[in-house]
């Protein structure tokens, strides 16, 4: 850690370890009841169940992006975060709102838009909170040194904020209520979150690899156009069938499918990059890490996304679990695992210890990543079979959910791992070598 | 004359040669559908356009690795595009 | 010719191709915007209890169980055209009252089977949500679902 | 403010590595004008492809229907069109040879000549709508028809693209920015050489 306000970070994600935890544990209760519905359908039903998952997912992700950039930034602007204080502020005002957000959830306060379910009150602090950090992070950026990766995250945190805006606009016609939620989340998660994840990922390699930043930045440029590219265009695939013109059919299938590309791209920019680095680094968690990201971000994002994303087989597969299986992945590979790459990174640095419990973290990527690949596998199967009776037979939505039982078992046993392979993940982080392994000072490793 | 300029005024009367083929074996002026072999002069005369447009408007005879990877790109497209065609 | 091949140079190329792809999206969108406001819904048909209907679908987050045109959870039936499913393009009143039925009879309870809460909606609430159901289930969705099952 | 003075990890205090020179671009290296441009037009050409790929897919499903639409299509105008375009494009070629020999004047009249024959596509094109428009066809129409309205459409876009390209490069005329610009603007004269026969002859 070169600089002090780079410790900032560490608080937000600690934060977000926190909530990690409790949308993987939560996670596994939803597929607990999936398999046992009547456990808890009085006290916590299904569907604040799966808010709680869904919104501490992005809630922590969020989190993790403002610690990443409030950690990077001033190593790329080369000063001083502009002011700390304004970065503490705005980690109190999410706390109170997503503190506020899940207690509210447990007494059935909330709104009712699928992932947007937080109260007015807590959009308002978010979108507070969002400004704050803009007004922080741009001054430092537009006072220091200008990289791409301060562009591009800049570009995408900026997104993230204006895009969010849209969630305010509920009108009482669905159709339109739906093209605009679809700014939010498609432009999110398809659109600028690209933009976060491909400067984060570029910023670990080149600290990882020691590759020339001329090159990193080069390939980074590439990427993001051609995530954007695609992806903005690529809303066309959530257009089919929500009472938009038919046309979106067309554009859609087209985009999208050219969406694959920026993720096909980084998995070879990240193994170009270890292939030609120059440095031996000692964190090699978070190398392993950060090219699981870019490869499980390539498949779950790209590869399965593409499986379904054709119109005349979104017909078909849309709103059944071949969604689930897509999503799952796509959030794990592409931006979980980046949320994990860049704090297995950081985190020796701002606890000024050299890396430690490596093992431990590799193989909680191991277990982690194993048991989202046969989640993802299962739910698919789920999907295949359920498009077939459901879509094509026509049977019943509950009668065919009955023939998908085995496969929820699988799911909720893989959810299982997946926790086990967090908590591993977090004590290797966070656990009593962390507190322990000094670093040596001058002695630190050549790297 | 500059030898360039030369070279691209060869390469546009080329290009409109072809494109006065492609009209005429396409119709352009005549209400009658256009038969398989209509079809292969179309396309193949596009194609050459392409790669005409691409070696040299666009210069990438300076690039011949790159100009090979576009021309077989076009080739592939051309030929997928002609078994559509016949099939529907 | 080094001038052109800076950063900076592919930053402005960036920038610009993404503004000009977002440029065409915003025509797409405000024509699509257009056309569900005109074409694809029953503007006539949007009442004052349509939309009283589409917030008690909100207050109760019934999004996160079932899906809607396809988009929600997946843990319980698609509602976008249960409308139909329930008969109501032959019988709307009849339609009408098994869905009330429907939602008051639950949670049913039984040992295996996934649980509806109970809403404790009143019955002018039910005919609310019913008639933005009836609502939905008239979008014109390119015809989706492929079969009336959802 | 205060630098810490903790000894750190080296990785955040190794300084950047030499920089390798700006123009080179890896396996971009050496096409004509801006590296980056060329991805834009790599996309460009895979959308474009999958959308004629598109179109004489979807033919199959409806001969009948795509024929009695593309019956109406102004075939001449199309191909007039095409020449309108390579002409334009060989204007654009000059201009390149000009900025190349830093000739301001001549580099700008070439390119407000080559801008000149877009309007002109464009006007063209606008006929052609019009005519059809005005017999009641529409972007929501379906069929061909959705289909026309979307690649030529946003072909005419890419030249509205283009001429304010061409106008940015005119301003600022460098070899560089110049072949940058051309590049852009054959791209949009090569897609077109595609779409003219697939779109219209093809039947």
């Amino acid at each position: 850690m070169k600089y002090e306000s780079q410790s900032i970070a560490k608080w937000y994600w600690f934060v977000a370890m926190a909530l990690f935890a409790v949308q993987v544990t939560v996670g596994v209760l939803a597929g607990y009841v999936y398999v046992a519905p009547n456990f808890l359908s009085e006290l916590l039903p299904f569907n604040i169940i799966r808010m709680l998952h869904t919104n501490a997912l992005i809630v922590w992700l969020l989190l993790g992006f403002f610690g990443a950039a409030y950690y990077l930034i001033p190593e790329e602007s080369e000063r001083e975060i502009y002011s700390p204080k304004l970065a503490y502020l705005q980690l109190v005002i999410l706390v109170i709102g997503a503190g506020g957000a899940v207690v509210g959830y447990l007494f059935r306060i909330h709104e009712g838009r699928e992932f947007l379910e937080q109260p007015l009150w807590v959009k308002l602090g978010i979108i507070v909170a969002a400004l704050i950090f803009l007004f922080n992070i741009s001054m430092t950026v537009l006072a220091g040194r200008k990289t791409a990766i301060t562009n591009v995250l800049l570009l995408g945190l900026w997104g993230i904020a204006v895009f969010f805006l849209f969630s305010l606009y509920n009108p009482a016609n669905l159709v339109l209520d739906k093209m605009y939620w679809w700014w939010v989340v498609h432009l999110w998660v398809e659109g600028v979150w690209e933009l976060v994840m491909a400067s984060v990922l570029a910023f670990i390699l080149l600290k990882l690899t020691g590759v020339d930043r001329e090159v990193v930045e080069k390939w980074l440029y590439v990427i993001v156009a051609t995530s954007l590219f695609t992806g903005v265009l690529g809303t066309g695939h959530h257009y089919y069938w929500i009472g938009t013109p038919g046309y979106w059919q067309w554009i859609g299938s087209i985009f999208s499918s050219l969406e694959v590309i920026p993720f096909f791209a980084m998995v070879v920019f990240s193994f170009m990059m270890v292939w030609k680095g120059k440095r031996d680094h000692p964190n090699k968690a978070a190398l392993l890490w950060s090219l699981g990201c870019a490869v499980l971000a390539f498949f779950g994002a790209g590869v399965w996304g593409f499986m379904h994303t054709l119109h005349p087989v979104n017909y078909y597969t849309h709103g059944t679990q071949v969604t689930a299986a897509h999503g799952h992945l796509a959030f794990f590979g592409a931006y979980v695992a980046l949320n994990l790459a860049i704090m297995t990174y950081a985190f020796p640095h701002l606890l000024k210890r050299s890396p430690y419990n490596q093992v431990l973290n590799m193989a909680s990527f191991w277990v982690m990543t194993s048991a989202m690949a046969f989640m993802t596998f299962t739910l698919t199967f789920a999907g295949a079979v359920q498009t077939h009776l459901q879509r094509v037979l026509g049977m019943n939505f509950m009668e065919v959910q009955d023939q998908l039982a085995l496969f929820y078992w699988m799911r909720l046993g893989s959810g299982i791992v997946v926790v086990l392979g967090a908590l591993m993940w977090l004590y290797a982080m966070l656990g009593p070598k962390a507190a322990s392994t000094e670093l040596a000072g001058q002695a630190a490793p050549a790297e | 004359m500059n030898p360039d300029i030369r070279r691209l005024l060869i390469v546009w009367a080329a290009l409109s040669a072809l494109t006065v083929t492609t009209m005429i074996s396409g119709g352009a002026t005549s209400p009658a559908r256009v038969g398989a072999l209509g079809l292969a002069v179309v396309l193949a005369a596009a194609v050459i356009k392409v790669v005409l447009v691409l070696a040299h408007y666009l210069d990438l005879r300076q690039a011949p690795g790159w100009l090979s990877g576009f021309r077989l790109a076009t080739l592939v497209l051309a030929a997928a595009l002609y078994g559509l065609a016949l099939i529907g | 010719m080094s001038e052109m091949l800076t950063k900076s140079a592919a930053r402005n190329i960036f920038y610009g191709g993404s503004a000009f792809f977002f440029a065409v999206f915003i025509g797409l969108a405000a024509h699509s915007h257009y056309y569900a406001a005109t074409v694809s819904t029953d503007v006539a048909g949007l009442t004052e209890s349509v939309e009283r209907g589409k917030r008690i679908w909100e207050k109760h987050a019934c999004v996160d169980c079932h899906s809607i045109l396809g988009e929600g959870a997946y843990f319980a039936p698609e509602l976008g055209n249960v409308f139909v499913r329930y008969g109501g393009d032959k019988d709307a009143k009849g339609a009408r009252e098994a869905l009330k039925a429907w939602m008051q009879a639950q949670p049913t309870g039984i040992e295996g089977r996934r649980q509806m809460p109970q809403f404790h909606l009143n019955d002018k609430e039910l005919d609310d949500l019913v008639d933005f159901l009836a609502w939905t289930n008239k979008i014109k969705t390119q015809n989706w679902p492929p079969k009336v099952s959802g | 403010m205060t630098r810490s003075r903790t000894p750190t990890l080296t990785d955040s205090t190794i300084p950047d590595a030499a920089a390798p020179p700006a123009d080179d671009w890896g396996p971009f290296t050496g096409l004509p004008g801006h590296p980056l441009m060329w991805v834009l037009i790599g996309s460009e050409l895979l959308v474009f492809g999958a959308a004629l790929l598109g179109l004489l897919g979807g033919r199959i499903a409806d001969p009948v229907g795509f024929r009695l639409a593309q019956d109406h299509l102004d075939r001449l105008a199309g191909g007039v069109n095409t020449l309108v375009l390579l002409t334009s494009g060989l204007f654009v070629a000059i201009a390149v040879v000009r900025a190349k020999a830093a000739r301001v004047a001549a580099t700008r009249g070439w390119l407000a000549a080559s801008a000149g024959l877009g309007l002109m596509f464009l006007a063209v094109k606008a006929v052609e709508y019009a005519t059809e428009i005005g017999a009641g066809w529409g972007l929501d129409s379906g069929g061909f028809i959705t289909l026309y309205f979307l690649i030529t459409g946003f072909h005419a876009l890419h030249v509205v693209m283009g001429l304010i390209i061409l106008g940015i490069v005119a301003r600022w005329p460098t070899a560089g920015n110049v072949a940058t610009g051309a590049a852009f603007w054959h791209m949009v004269d090569l897609v077109w050489l595609l779409v003219f026969p697939v779109v219209y002859l093809v039947r």
